[in-house]
């Protein structure tokens, strides 16, 4: 739009602000109910918030979640329910891990090696997905309830092929199976950041063009267009010559691919190899995020990183007797009262659209009281 | 859009003419010849679990918080409220059960575990019906608040008492379990026999009649009075209204906004006895106990047509499937076969009723798993688990055929808006 | 029985006092003061939007007014939800049919107001539903499910409904809007016979004629107040009209024929099966001209929406071919058809028209989105939309504060108006234009009409398909007549008569040929 | 926990001066009060901060965590002034492996693990295989139907070691004898650890084919294995401590044959001792059957008459003439 509308501004920013502001006091009352010091809580978070190294475990679990945030979103514009971003990530990280830990990578150039391993994960997250979308387009399977059974089934999946005898690694003497390590030539360098032992992961940039492609596709191009009209209203966009079953199934396997990324700055950037104790849960993570970033490229992006700093601070929290479950209650809350502010702004904006539309029309008579008829 | 989401079937066509009741005689005839079939496959490849006493008895426990979550479902959704908070509403019945059944006793944790998911249902009922927000929306909320309101509240009050830890309730004593002595071990001699279908039914019974637990029975009276409720009473026939044609229903001075909430209610009631149920029956609240039956609840409640017979019959299935998996993998291999045949059967009907493509789908599929059951001795112990979500998948993609969706599901409603 | 008060005349029926309502941006209702004799039929007329079914929403409860109250048989009431209405004796049947299809019609019938305590008293209800269903020749079936009923028979569900809840005043928000004209007559007698019962109707329609032979009162609502309040043996249907509007009546016509030789839209042998497999259009076969409108008369459900549907692509037809130009395009996608030039005015806007939650340009770009000025490429041009957009705002009348609002925001009418332009837009070699002007006001609906006689005379081929006959016979240079997905007839529209073609449309000219 | 010293978790003491040594103790998932594998660790710390007045902090893992997460706990409890740390669970050897050079003035352990090595660790290993064997002798030798069970939590590495050593145990004094094994859950599905029903579900099936006796190395999930056996009047192996003694079993404790006990406690408070003593040492250091790491309760006297069998078993492991293989 030309011009930038102040109150539009000031709406979008109130509800997350409002929401935000709520859980925290939520959350404060729930401490001091329970004999514990919310002052003490807020010290801790602080006193988290200007360490190095929570500043780069933050930022890095905001990598990953935005990554799942975008693969949501990408559903999420067309209505479609990609609640199975776990499932890809996790089967993909997997796989991909064995591909680049494989001896025959050893000899490709470095470049090469993480751009196969990459297109692997994307093509297995695709793959998954995929499956959610035949279900869907050819037999009206809803994606809600077949991604939470890909979901399921790409656990044992993953813990079959998570074998010796399949790809995993003969590793007498631990108790952890991973898949072979994948080399130097494979990894992906972390930025090191002055402070903090660990390094910034290195996909950080995969994530932030993932970002800026998801922004161009969804308001530049046809696709996305389409993408959205199909959210808005299907018989519209049916009738528009929208192919809604293609929609479905694009925007399933392109859920799929970003998903597939989930897992790559983790694999390539800190564990070198897929294991046990691979990171696990990150897709649902993504939805709480999406839904607060609204689909947003930038939203999207704020939203995952106070979800990093939040997980990132339970360690500050433990260390002084709060109990850390808090940060789960605050999440919850954040999520369930932004969306209502949402809709409470929505309502509002209408409204107050229509009253434009309106007077604009002069068909509002001058005085009219402010009613509000909701 | 919403409305079709949670929908099993959305593009399908809607069900041709034959919409009046299909006789009862008809659906016993279609249990018998399952019965025969399986006690061929069980007599075929000596997997006596597939019909065991304890099979069924581990199955009958397994399917109870199923199918209340599935019962929960239909509540909310026969109202026009999608409710996938049914998870998060579980687990709050999972921590209320511990909370008050250590103290006070499993009855009490019945009651605790209820209002602790009545909690979540006005949670969502605020948030979907007062607000108006996307019902999957708030459903996801809730299903991310839950468990975290839940591990809190367990580190709050059960690290300190005797036998517990953060993470999981002092242990809770079972409520009575009834068997029927003489009949149960007369069945299980007869069982024992391995004779072609009559040891098998025999099985079936002695499950039905043996160590039942009492929440059981109060499950299966839930599920009946449910359907007395909502389809034979002036209460259950508004409730429905408000998820066929909420406005119609308003226009008739039916309180929409009441009946919704408290079918939304109702819902997080059955969610916590659900959740009451699992932690009853396993003897302890623990974190992460649900461990998604509040989806499976979901997909058995859309493999039931939201209607409670079917849900009883999908929650059953996936109990079954899930308690022959937990209980050895020899069952299991049979149940490659089991399924080969199925598939071959639903290969057979979708022909007949002009599916070409599905028929061969559904006979290649059959083909490969009665192949994997010739040419193995087992599943990989791995993959055994995935047995129930394989089923689900199955089912919902090639059998699923007549599912109806209240029409307004999911959709927002606000009064006085109706056009 | 409606109590008489103490001696003299009884008591109105139904009074209205001064209510006002207003909505965010819209005032709907302001000091509207209405008096309903009992025992008589009250009409209420006006143009669309001017404020009738809020009123009478308020008077079955379902609204609240912001100020005035009502008195019912002399008794001041207030009514706070439809309970109460219903309890004070008022029934209504909506503009729109208000069942729920998976319910049954007994299960329709008695929600709210279920015979028996705990338990619903199926075999009492039976019985109440035959009574009254016998009582006024309804004809209805309890145990039926709605979905499968025809618009008659909701229809007069509808009104079974009212009449089991016991009601005195009777409320129809035009309730003929869907019934050809026999069904119509069939309505009108019910009517008749329940007047006699001592029952009072409140009756809106925007068909005048209608409104003239069965009302006793009338009552003319413009801009949300009442005008006039008339009896209809000192008005004619065209003084009533310009009551309503406030000025003369436009008339559809075409005025020469610019109906050329090039046929643009061949179809042949078209059949088309429904969900559930029946045939719901055998054997159609039509040539549509450059400069040709061709309207398509029938009854709705006859097969019009599954034709427009095989036309633009939406639903596979299982026999014939369709020709856009001589190209074959039987089997092409919708998209492809619109790049080809097909225009589509859905019937219905809301849910085929416009992205109601999207901007207006963002609208504009719907179903051009692989066309210039609305894209380039794979991408989107929101330049070219925008500045598309503000042109159609301004050739088309959109009465809009700006293109960057929601459609949502807009009236029913503007909106119509801005899918006129952007069908127009692109220069379409076919329209396919269904009831374009329906729930348009007089003024929107001139404008809608000029635009189609425009590009006509530029060469565009229309099929035009609407309910209103009269807008059919003017505005066609030939007509057919649908009936279970069949053509069953030709007409001149020069020479037919609605009448002619109401009789076509139901059957009755084929029983009497026969 | 266990011991119910009336200990505040995760509370600081005041430490009463004696040397001058500040526990840090990074639990696995599940934490104190699991009932298992944890709470075995908790006891041990309870007992040197009883004995020596110690200040210690307690923190523990989230499902689903990173690594960098791990590194994080252990780095605040490095900076927090915590100088002797023990890390609970193999999960944490990377994140050591990392921290453990940045603090060479601290002392770590490491429990279940090797994979992290420095001169400031101490690599804590039990030999759970050589317990495992011995409960699996007492199995073979109780059973009256020649089939015994095996309820794993979650099929991982570890656990296998558990059932590797049972089988060996089984076949070692009754060749004949059958094995039934069940995994509950496959990583990364760590449920299987916390989840009774599926417990009692697995060890109802064994039960109904045949099996009398169930070895449950299934954490908080074996308390599910127990519930099924005393409603069959079957028998109950449990693992990691004596779980007849345990409160939460105390409905259940006489069908308890024996547990496994893995002395993590013995493990946790020698480690925190030799800190303070000045007596660290790095490297590995096997609780094995020798060393009193691992072994076998006889609480509940329901093994007293095989006794004499076990303690020749125990003898012939401890002397090298039987040697049990840890995989399979
Ligand atoms: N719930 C509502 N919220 C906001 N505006 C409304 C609402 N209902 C009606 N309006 C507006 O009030 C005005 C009167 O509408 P109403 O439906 O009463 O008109 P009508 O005379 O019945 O028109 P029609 O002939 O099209 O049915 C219109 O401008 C309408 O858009
Ligand atoms: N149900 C509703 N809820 C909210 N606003 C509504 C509703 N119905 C109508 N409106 C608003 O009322 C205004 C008028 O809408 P409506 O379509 O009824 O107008 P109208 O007077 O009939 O105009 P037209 O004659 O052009 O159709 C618009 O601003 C519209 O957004
Ligand atoms: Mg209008
Ligand atoms: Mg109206």
């Amino acid at each position: 739009m030309s011009r930038i509308n102040p109150r539009a501004v000031l709406l979008g920013l109130a509800a997350p602000v409002g929401a935000l502001l709520f859980a925290a006091a939520f959350c404060a009352v729930v401490l001091a109910v329970t004999g514990h010091s919310a002052g003490d809580a807020v010290d801790a978070m602080v006193a988290a918030s200007q360490r190095p190294r929570t500043f780069v475990n933050s930022i890095n679990s905001a990598v990953q979640y935005y990554l799942a945030a975008v693969a949501v979103a990408i559903g999420f514009r067309m209505k479609l329910f990609n609640i199975g971003v776990d499932g890809q990530y996790r089967l993909a990280a997997m796989l991909s891990a064995a591909l680049a830990g494989a001896s025959f990578m050893e000899g490709l150039p470095s470049v090469l090696r993480v751009a196969m391993t990459i297109a692997a994960a994307m093509l297995v997250g695709a793959a998954w997905s995929g499956f959610a979308a035949l279900l869907k387009v050819t037999r009206g399977v809803s994606e809600v309830i077949s991604t939470i059974m890909l979901n399921s089934i790409a656990t044992f999946l993953v813990s079959y092929l998570l074998n010796p005898d399949r790809l995993a690694l003969e590793n007498p003497g631990s108790n952890n199976v991973s898949t072979p390590p994948i080399g130097v030539g494979g990894q992906v360098p972390g930025i090191p950041v002055a402070g903090s032992s660990s390094d910034l992961f290195g996909l950080l940039f995969l994530a932030a063009a993932v970002g800026v492609v998801y922004w161009f596709v969804l308001s530049r191009t046809r696709f996305g267009f389409e993408l959205k009209a199909t959210g808005l209203s299907e018989s519209a966009a049916v009738a528009s010559g929208v192919s809604v079953k293609r929609m479905v199934v694009w925007s399933m396997l392109l859920s799929g691919a970003v998903a597939g990324l989930v897992g790559m700055p983790q694999l390539l950037g800190s564990s070198y190899s897929y294991s046990l104790d691979f990171p696990t849960g990150i897709g649902f993570i993504g939805i709480a995020v999406a839904l607060l970033g609204r689909n947003n490229p930038v939203g999207m992006a704020l939203a995952a990183l106070l979800w990093g700093f939040l997980n990132n601070t339970s360690n500050s929290l433990d260390i002084s007797n709060i109990p850390r479950e808090i940060i789960g209650i605050m999440q919850g809350i954040i999520v369930l009262s932004v969306v209502i502010a949402y809709e409470l702004v929505r309502r509002y904006r209408v409204r107050a659209e229509q009253r434009d539309v309106g007077r604009a029309l002069g068909r509002t008579k001058a005085a009219t009281a402010e009613e509000v008829s909701a | 859009m919403t409305a079709g989401l949670i929908a099993g079937v959305q593009t399908a066509p809607p069900p041709p003419q034959r919409r009046g009741k299909r006789p009862a005689w008809l659906y016993a005839a279609i249990a018998l010849a399952a019965l025969l079939v399986v006690s061929a496959v069980r007599t075929l490849a000596g997997a006596t679990d597939l019909t065991s006493g304890g099979t069924v008895q581990a199955a009958l426990t397994a399917a109870v918080p199923l199918a209340m979550a599935a019962l929960a479902g239909m509540w909310s959704e026969r109202a026009g409220v999608t409710n996938i908070g049914l998870e998060g509403m579980m687990v709050l019945g999972t921590f209320g059960a511990g909370y008050a059944g250590y103290q006070w006793g499993p009855w009490a944790g019945v009651v605790f575990g209820l209002l602790l998911g009545v909690i979540g249902g006005v949670l969502h009922a605020v948030a979907t019906v007062t607000f108006g927000v996307d019902h999957i929306i708030s459903g996801v909320a809730i299903n991310l608040l839950a468990p975290g309101a839940a591990l809190f509240l367990s580190k709050l009050y059960f690290t300190r008492a005797p036998g517990g830890g953060q993470k999981q309730s002092p242990p809770l004593s079972d409520v009575t379990r009834i068997t029927i002595p003489g009949l149960s071990d007369g069945l299980g001699t007869v069982e024992a026999k391995h004779w072609f279908f009559v040891s098998d039914v025999a099985g079936l019974l002695r499950g039905l009649v043996t160590q039942v637990s009492l929440l059981t029975v109060l499950a299966v009276l839930l599920v009946a009075g449910s359907a007395w409720v909502l389809w034979r009473t002036p209460f259950g026939l508004r409730l429905r209204s408000c998820g066929e044609a909420p406005i119609a229903a308003e226009s008739l001075g039916v309180n929409v906004y009441k009946y919704k909430y408290l079918a939304v209610i109702a819902s997080g009631a059955f969610s916590g006895l659900g959740g009451a149920f699992l932690a009853i029956s396993s003897g302890q609240f623990r974190d992460g106990q649900t461990g998604g039956r509040g989806f499976i609840g979901l997909a058995a409640m859309i493999f039931g047509n939201w209607r409670p017979g079917g849900l009883a019959t999908g929650a059953t299935l996936f109990g079954y499937t899930d308690a022959l998996a937990l209980r050895g993998s020899a069952a299991v291999h049979a149940l490659l076969l089991l399924l080969g045949i199925a598939l071959l059967v639903v290969a057979v009907m979708q022909y007949r009723r002009g599916a070409r493509v599905l028929a061969s789908v559904a006979a290649v599929l059959g083909a490969l798993f009665a192949l994997w059951y010739f040419l193995s001795d087992q599943v990989p112990t791995e993959l055994v688990g995935a047995a129930p979500y394989v089923v689900t998948l199955l089912v919902l993609g090639l059998a699923a055929q007549r599912l109806r969706v209240p029409k307004a599901v999911g959709e927002p409603y606000r009064r006085g808006q109706g056009k | 029985m409606a109590t008489e008060p103490a001696g003299g005349e009884p008591a109105p029926a139904v009074e209205l006092f001064g209510i006002t309502k207003r909505f965010p941006g819209v005032v709907a209702n302001s000091d509207v003061n209405i008096t309903v004799r009992a025992g008589t039929v009250h009409a209420l007329v006006g143009e669309n939007g001017a404020g009738k079914s809020t009123l009478m929403k308020i008077l079955y409860g379902m609204q609240q007014p912001d100020e005035g109250h009502i008195t019912v048989d002399g008794r001041p009431t207030a009514f706070h939800s439809p309970a109460d209405a219903i309890r004070a004796g008022i029934g209504m049947v909506h503009q729109h049919f208000m069942l729920a299809d998976n319910l049954t019609v007994l299960e329709n019938v008695v929600l709210g107001d279920e015979p028996g305590g705990l338990r619903l008293d199926a075999r009492a209800a039976r019985r109440r539903i035959a009574e009254i269903s016998d009582a006024y020749g309804l004809g209805i079936e309890p145990d039926r499910l709605v979905d499968e009923l025809g618009v008659g028979a909701r229809q007069r569900v509808e009104i079974l409904k009212v009449l089991y809840r016991g009601a005195r005043t009777l409320i129809l928000d035009e309730p003929t809007a869907v019934l050809v004209p026999q069904e119509v007559d069939e309505l009108f007698g019910n009517l008749r016979e329940l007047k006699s019962e001592g029952l009072t109707i409140l009756f809106i329609s925007h068909k005048l004629d209608e409104v003239l032979s069965v009302a006793d009162d009338i009552t003319v609502m413009r801009r949300g107040t009442t005008v006039a309040s008339v009896s209809p043996r000192d008005v004619t249907s065209r003084q009533l009209a310009e009551l309503m509007v406030g000025s003369s009546l436009p008339v559809p016509e075409l005025r020469e024929s610019t109906v050329t030789d090039v046929p643009v839209l061949t179809v042949t042998g078209l059949s088309v099966d429904g969900d559930d497999g029946r045939r719901v259009l055998d054997d159609i076969s039509f040539t549509i001209h450059a400069g040709e409108v061709l309207g398509i008369a029938g009854v709705e459900g006859n097969g019009q929406a599954e034709l427009v549907e095989a036309l633009m692509g939406i639903r596979q037809p299982s026999g014939g071919r369709i020709e856009l130009s001589g190209a074959d395009i039987t089997h092409t996608s919708t998209r492809h058809r619109r790049e080809a030039g097909v225009g589509y005015i859905p019937e219905d806007r809301h849910r085929q028209g416009v992205l109601l939650d999207a901007s207006l340009w963002e609208n504009r770009v719907l179903g051009h989105q692989t066309r210039r000025p609305s894209s380039s490429g794979a991408l989107i041009d929101i330049r070219g939309a925008k500045a598309d957009t503000e042109r159609i705002v301004r050739d088309y009348d959109v009465r809009t504060p700006g293109i960057g609002v929601h459609a949502s925001a807009l009236s029913g009418g503007n909106q119509q108006k801005l899918i006129v332009g952007r069908e127009m837009s692109g220069d379409p070699v076919l329209l396919i234009a269904s009831h374009p002007t329906r729930g348009v006001d007089v003024g929107a609906q001139a404008a809608i009409w000029e635009h189609i006689r425009r590009a006509r005379a530029e060469h565009l081929a229309v099929l035009l398909i609407s309910a209103d006959l009269d807008e059919l016979i003017g505005m066609s240079d030939a007509l057919s007549v649908i009936l279970r997905g069949r053509f069953v007839a030709d007409h001149d529209p020069a020479t037919v008569t609605p009448e002619q073609l109401g009789s076509a449309m139901t059957g009755a000219e084929q029983e009497e040929a026969r | 926990g266990g011991s119910d010293s009336g200990s505040q978790p995760g509370g600081a003491s005041t430490g009463s001066g004696a040397g001058s040594i500040k526990v840090g103790m990074a639990y696995d998932i599940g934490g104190r009060g699991d009932q298992s594998f944890n709470d075995s660790a908790a006891r041990g710390l309870d007992k040197a901060k009883a004995e020596f007045g110690i200040d210690v902090k307690e923190l523990e893992a989230t499902a689903g965590e990173t690594d960098a997460q791990k590194e994080d706990r252990l780095r605040q409890l490095a900076e927090g002034g915590y100088n002797t740390i023990i890390a609970v669970g193999y999960v944490y050897a990377q994140p050591l492996a990392k921290v453990a050079p940045d603090f060479p003035d601290i002392k770590f352990a490491l429990v279940d693990s090797e994979d992290a090595k420095a001169n400031n660790i101490e690599n804590i290993t039990f030999a759970e295989e050589q317990g495992s064997f011995l409960v699996g002798v007492a199995a073979a030798l109780k059973s009256t139907t020649n089939k015994v069970g095996f309820v794993g939590g979650v099929n991982t590495p570890l656990i296998q070691k558990f059932e590797v050593g049972f089988t060996a145990g089984v076949k070692a004094a009754k060749p004949d004898a059958e094995v039934q094994v069940k995994y509950l859950t496959e990583p990364p599905d760590f449920t299987g650890f916390s989840d009774p029903a599926k417990g009692e579900t697995a060890a109802n099936g064994m039960f109904d084919a045949g099996v009398d006796i169930v070895y449950a190395a299934a954490g908080g999930s074996g308390s599910g294995v127990f519930k099924a056996a005393k409603a069959k009047g079957k028998l109950g192996i449990g693992v990691d401590s004596d779980q007849y003694n345990q409160p939460a079993l105390a409905d259940v404790k006489d069908i308890i044959l024996t547990s496994m006990v893995k002395n993590v406690d013995t493990a946790v408070y020698d480690f925190t001792k030799a800190a303070k003593d000045g007596k660290f040492t790095a490297g590995t250091k096997l609780y094995d059957l020798k060393a009193g790491g691992v072994g076998y309760a006889t609480s509940g006297g329901k093994i007293d008459d095989i006794k004499a069998q076990l303690d020749s078993y125990q003898q012939k492991i401890t002397s090298g003439e039987i040697k049990v293989s840890s995989t399979k």
